[in-house]
């Protein structure tokens, strides 16, 4: 762990001024709690992940898939994590933090809401005061994960400008912070944003490589082959990398959201995907600079992914460093290839996985001849916020693994 | 003139507005009946996708702009359009700077912004640490790069960042996001107090809505008063009605002038300047 | 573990004769496999229980609970098994179980659809098909678990006799195993039915108070005071207690759904609660001799809950004889308090309980000076499935621990 | 007579009705008019909330019976009131023998049941294994306790019960539940030559529907013919329509005759019994 503020040309600290006295205070922060685990911080989240959090989570063998392709195929289990995703790692990390820094008051943005959930669940936890900001398109779309903010106690506030989704929300936390950020620590939900968020954010989800890894070696007798993540900012890509960056013989595949199209509308400033890693380029958002979707001006792009929490124009600063130095491979899946794969899933392995997760089944659903004899793909969360989505979606195409669905609309009444 | 000599002999009244509010010829209109109203220096926002630094006022008039097709290659066309006799100051977010021209980096944006006649840039979402391309560009072509000193900038912090002013300081009224308020706030005074060694004009932001605010504002030792949203405000306004073009640039050079006076009466009852 | 068919007077097997040889069939595997772990079956069992199901899972201390009540509370985190309850525990063994005797075919009944969506899942794991009867009410309120159920491959038949819910969905499974009885498995959901199903589904559940045995000894240095669990059918209520029924200084407390009263509207056939344990008496439903919702005449009673998984008018044999031995408190808990305790959970520990589960911590609440320095509560799955329900029913209520709901209403439209 | 004596010089027709369906007065008339018709044991079904060994029809049946007020106590003046010269035996399920009376267990609702004039009882949901308080009670009140034997009661299991048997067997003559069918089962034929060396009267069950169905099933061997669902259609269909309950009670006569002929029937192109 080091708490780099730039990779490469990336990252950095593009923020107002205001924010900038607390982005040291929290780099400082940052370095002692966290680098150096003063005050045993590292000792005390690692031991609120195991009991509050229910890690480690298993790496699981997948019987029907490895027979399927022929390849041995592990799934990292983050969907068991409490919350139903890996990010409660992040937030949990996050909050506790805020606690050591005297922080009294705890804001964040949410896209799919399994962020916002997150953070409203370990601000419970801790005893935080918490607000989260969610695009009203994105609350109508994620109703499960509202409700749940509210009965852990948190404030959801709707954010009603642009698209109303996750771009728009963290630019409105941000402007929480700014008016806050005395008394006010701001969770984000990935690994963008100004340093130290990055490095930081890496540094709370690396224990599903560090865990991962361990127990490839154990199931395996070795390393793996491949390593697969879906990437929308990049936290669960990133802490599933982490600890396999060093290790060569690992390929590394970060799989983005390729929506319905890898093209773009530049005069509408619409992508129908959110692959940034494949398919944008160098730019500033949100902080940091990093690859990001954008028009031939520089202005950011609406992106768009069946699964909301892809549903991001930018991505992680390290990954995108780690894509230009050829460590990772930035690949991508398609909409219907990602419900597909859920479908899959779910009727072979009787796990329901969350549509960004699905993304990388997708592309080893699709490559899987290609990623050698041992495969470990990071099931990042668990699909039951997606249940509505998925239905919706499976009804407008002829998917090859979906289940007949009409009992839906017999039973109980129409969506 | 030089930015810093605007704010020489009275204090300077800064108005704000988004380049292409709500629409091209319009907003040419409305900059020029500031400059008309008393406006000493403009800053003329050329909008961003994303402004984290706006509250909801600003915020809509870029959204007004960007759908009225305003791009940084119009917003040069805007500026050369205009007929106004101030310094122009070019406020945008670092994307927009970094993603012109073929090359990368700051420098094809500057060159252009010096060829039409800006004179310095406010960049709320590039603080000093990361500064260095665009100030580099900006001595290449001799234009001011304006700091945003905010409530929570002191110390150590302070007296580095102050080392990279040019053209005056912007200091921000309170924390926050831009929007026009009620109150003036307190930490107004404090952050004046925490500049006073700094001999480089300092002008006042965020929040500034009335000829009354800009006249306690001034009292209290700021050499200029920046105002947006309540500008921008009067726009959404007439935009809103369907008002004519004629009426709102009247409103808004009225508006200037309540805010310019009210300056130069701040001025008057200042306590006497110790160093200048 | 031991294969009683009673425990005192209770238990037994009355079903039809057609069943009675492959319940013969079943008792046979299960003292082979389940009790001498022929060819190995219970290290299998554990083992996807692990890979799996994401056990062990967590003994929490819950420390916003522990110093309300001046108590050290633990919580038995079952909510993080994989499915959100503690019922994967049997589903999977019991699936498992099928596939030792041959069985072709699975099929259950489910009630809040935990059991059900459990049941599908490990069938989906195991490749085996599998259908589920679910009652019309049922299946109205429990939408998501109908969809988890479905999009596991699972075929759902909606059960329209009766007041349509668990116990006409138990018939109507009887029903289909008496048709299909050579090929088929059924997998009953809880510690209820004909032997060997109340001491083998004990006996998957067991491996709950097995960990939170071992892991009290760590965590406190000893063994707890009290332990609760509460009480439907008394699956996650036997498996929590099983390990500790040997330790008499270790109090146990079945908690029962008090529902709205405890008493009972003769006229209507119709108990407003779902409490056998305190107020039914002896007869005989669904297999078992067991305490019963019942009316003088014998005819089984409609019971009530709030909680949809508490809702039975019967409950486990071993359960209700522990009780006469006074070796289990049977205590209950009204709907209004499970309400609250389910609000106090989820704002101050992060936990969004089951609505069952909801009950043991309305009883903690209620009780908590007389249960010692050290108590278990058994949090027997999540409350995610229950949103909808809550906040209906919060609605309604003036409750103590209730968070300003009207959150809902504004965004993203009406309930 | 006793129930076995039944069955000695011809088939027996054996039809069952959920008593009290759709209420009590029309059941007492349908009753009488199976017994007219040439039943010559009349099981009468005690409705139990959850008779789950029954189909569709029957459910439906126990649901109008026990909305119309049948409880065990009804149940017995039932019998009572009837005026048919047939043995009497009563199918329920087990928890509502188990809870009749104040002491607990089956023999106050046996001793209620001998009073009455019954002579013996099905109880679907008690296996010989569970059955020994039953059989003591009815052993006292010389009543007749009847077993069914499934088409998966085989072996060791089949010898066990065949011990216990009293009245006649209850040849189930298809996995399932209760309900009339279109085929009538190959099990039958295996059921009945499995049971070939015990010497009781078999009597078939389950899905029994037309004459035709009885004649083959008796020429295959059966000594009886057991039907419910068909006869209680009938009554669903009345009640349904509102007919008269005349007219209903009239097509059950009917029905019932075209049974017991089809019985009959089949006795006669059956190949000569060989022990009896
Ligand atoms: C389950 C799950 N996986 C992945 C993501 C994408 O985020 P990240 O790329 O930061 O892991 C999200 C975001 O909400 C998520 O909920
Ligand atoms: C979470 C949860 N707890 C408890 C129960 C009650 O069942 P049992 O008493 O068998 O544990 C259910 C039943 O659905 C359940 O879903």
């Amino acid at each position: 762990m080091s708490s780099e503020s730039t990779f490469g040309d990336y990252g950095g600290q593009y923020v107002p001024e205001a924010l900038m006295p607390a982005i040291e205070e929290l780099t400082d922060a940052y370095e002692r709690y966290v680098l150096d685990n003063e005050d045993g911080f590292m000792d005390e989240f690692r031991e609120r992940l195991a009991d509050f959090g229910g890690r480690p989570t298993p790496l699981q063998y997948a019987e029907q898939l490895s027979e399927r392709y022929d390849t041995d195929v592990y799934l990292k289990r983050e969907d068991l994590v409490h919350g139903g995703a890996h990010k409660l790692n992040n937030a949990l990390g996050q909050v506790l933090l805020a606690k050591y820094m005297g922080k009294e008051r705890i804001i964040a943005e949410t896209g799919a809401g399994q962020h916002g959930t997150a953070t409203a669940m370990a601000c419970a936890h801790l005893g935080m005061p918490c607000e989260i900001y969610m695009g009203e398109t994105d609350i109508a779309r994620q109703r499960p994960n509202v409700f749940r903010m509210r009965i852990n106690g948190a404030e959801v506030n709707p954010v009603t400008t642009g698209r109303g989704t996750l771009k728009e929300a963290i630019s409105e936390t941000m402007r929480d912070w700014a008016t806050t950020v005395e008394t006010t620590h701001y969770v984000i939900g990935s690994v963008v944003g100004p340093a130290p968020f990055p490095a930081m954010v890496r540094d709370f989800q690396a224990v599903i490589s560090e865990e991962a890894r361990e127990q490839a070696r154990e199931k395996i007798g070795s390393l793996p082959d491949s390593v697969l993540a879906c990437a929308g900012g990049g936290s669960n890509t990133m802490g599933t990398f982490a600890n396999f960056v060093e290790d060569e013989n690992v390929g590394l595949y970060a799989v983005e959201a390729g929506g319905s199209s890898l093209s773009v509308d530049e005069e509408k400033g619409v992508a129908p995907n959110s692959a940034s890693l494949s398919t944008g380029d160098e730019g500033v958002l949100h902080g940091a600079r990093t690859k990001l979707l954008q028009d031939s001006h520089g202005q950011i792009m609406e992106s768009h992914s069946v699964s909301a929490g892809l549903d991001y124009a930018g991505v992680g600063p390290e990954l995108a460093h780690l894509v230009d130095e050829e460590r990772v491979q930035a690949v991508n899946v398609d909409d219907d290839a990602a419900l597909d794969a859920f479908h899959r899933l779910s009727q072979e392995e009787g796990i329901i996985p969350a549509l960004e997760s699905s993304h990388a089944l997708g592309f080893l659903h699709e490559h899987h001849d290609e990623l050698g004899d041992s495969v470990v793909v990071n099931v990042s969360g668990r699909g039951d916020k997606d249940l509505e989505t998925v239905i919706e979606e499976t009804s407008k195409r002829d998917l090859e693994s979906a289940p007949d669905l009409s009992v839906f609309r017999e039973v109980g009444g129409g969506l | 003139m030089s930015l810093e000599a605007v704010f020489a002999d009275e204090p300077a009244f800064v108005p704000y507005l988004a380049a292409g509010d709500p629409d091209y010829d319009s907003s040419i209109e409305y900059v020029e009946a500031l400059a008309r109203g008393g406006a000493d220096v403009i800053e003329l926002g050329l909008p961003f996708s994303e402004p984290i630094a706006e509250g909801p006022t600003i915020q809509e008039a870029v959204v007004r702009s960007l759908e009225a097709g305003m791009t940084p290659e119009r917003f040069f066309e805007f500026v050369e359009d205009l007929d106004v006799d101030v310094p122009l100051v070019c406020m945008t977010y670092y994307n927009l700077i970094y993603q012109y021209g073929t090359e990368e980096g700051p420098r094809p944006f500057v060159e252009r912004a010096a060829e039409v006649g800006i004179q310095g840039f406010v960049v709320p979402d590039l603080p000093a640490e990361e500064a260095g391309p665009l100030r580099e560009a900006c001595d290449e072509f001799g234009l001011d790069l304006v700091f945003i000193v905010a409530p929570t900038t002191e110390g150590e912090r302070l007296e580095r960042m102050m080392e990279h002013v040019s053209g005056y300081v912007y200091v921000q009224a309170r924390l926050g996001v831009t929007g026009a308020r009620d109150d003036v706030s307190d930490h107004t005074e404090q952050s004046l107090a925490r500049l006073a060694q700094w001999d480089v004009p300092k002008a006042v932001g965020f929040g500034i809505k009335t000829g009354d605010h800009a006249e306690r504002i001034v009292s209290a030792g700021a050499d200029g008063i920046i105002v947006g949203s309540a500008l921008v405000d009067i726009i959404a306004e007439g935009h809103e009605n369907g008002d004519d073009v004629a009426d709102v640039a009247e409103r808004l050079e009225t508006k200037a002038r309540e805010l310019k006076d009210g300056a130069l009466r701040g001025a008057q009852n200042r306590p006497q300047p110790e160093g200048k």
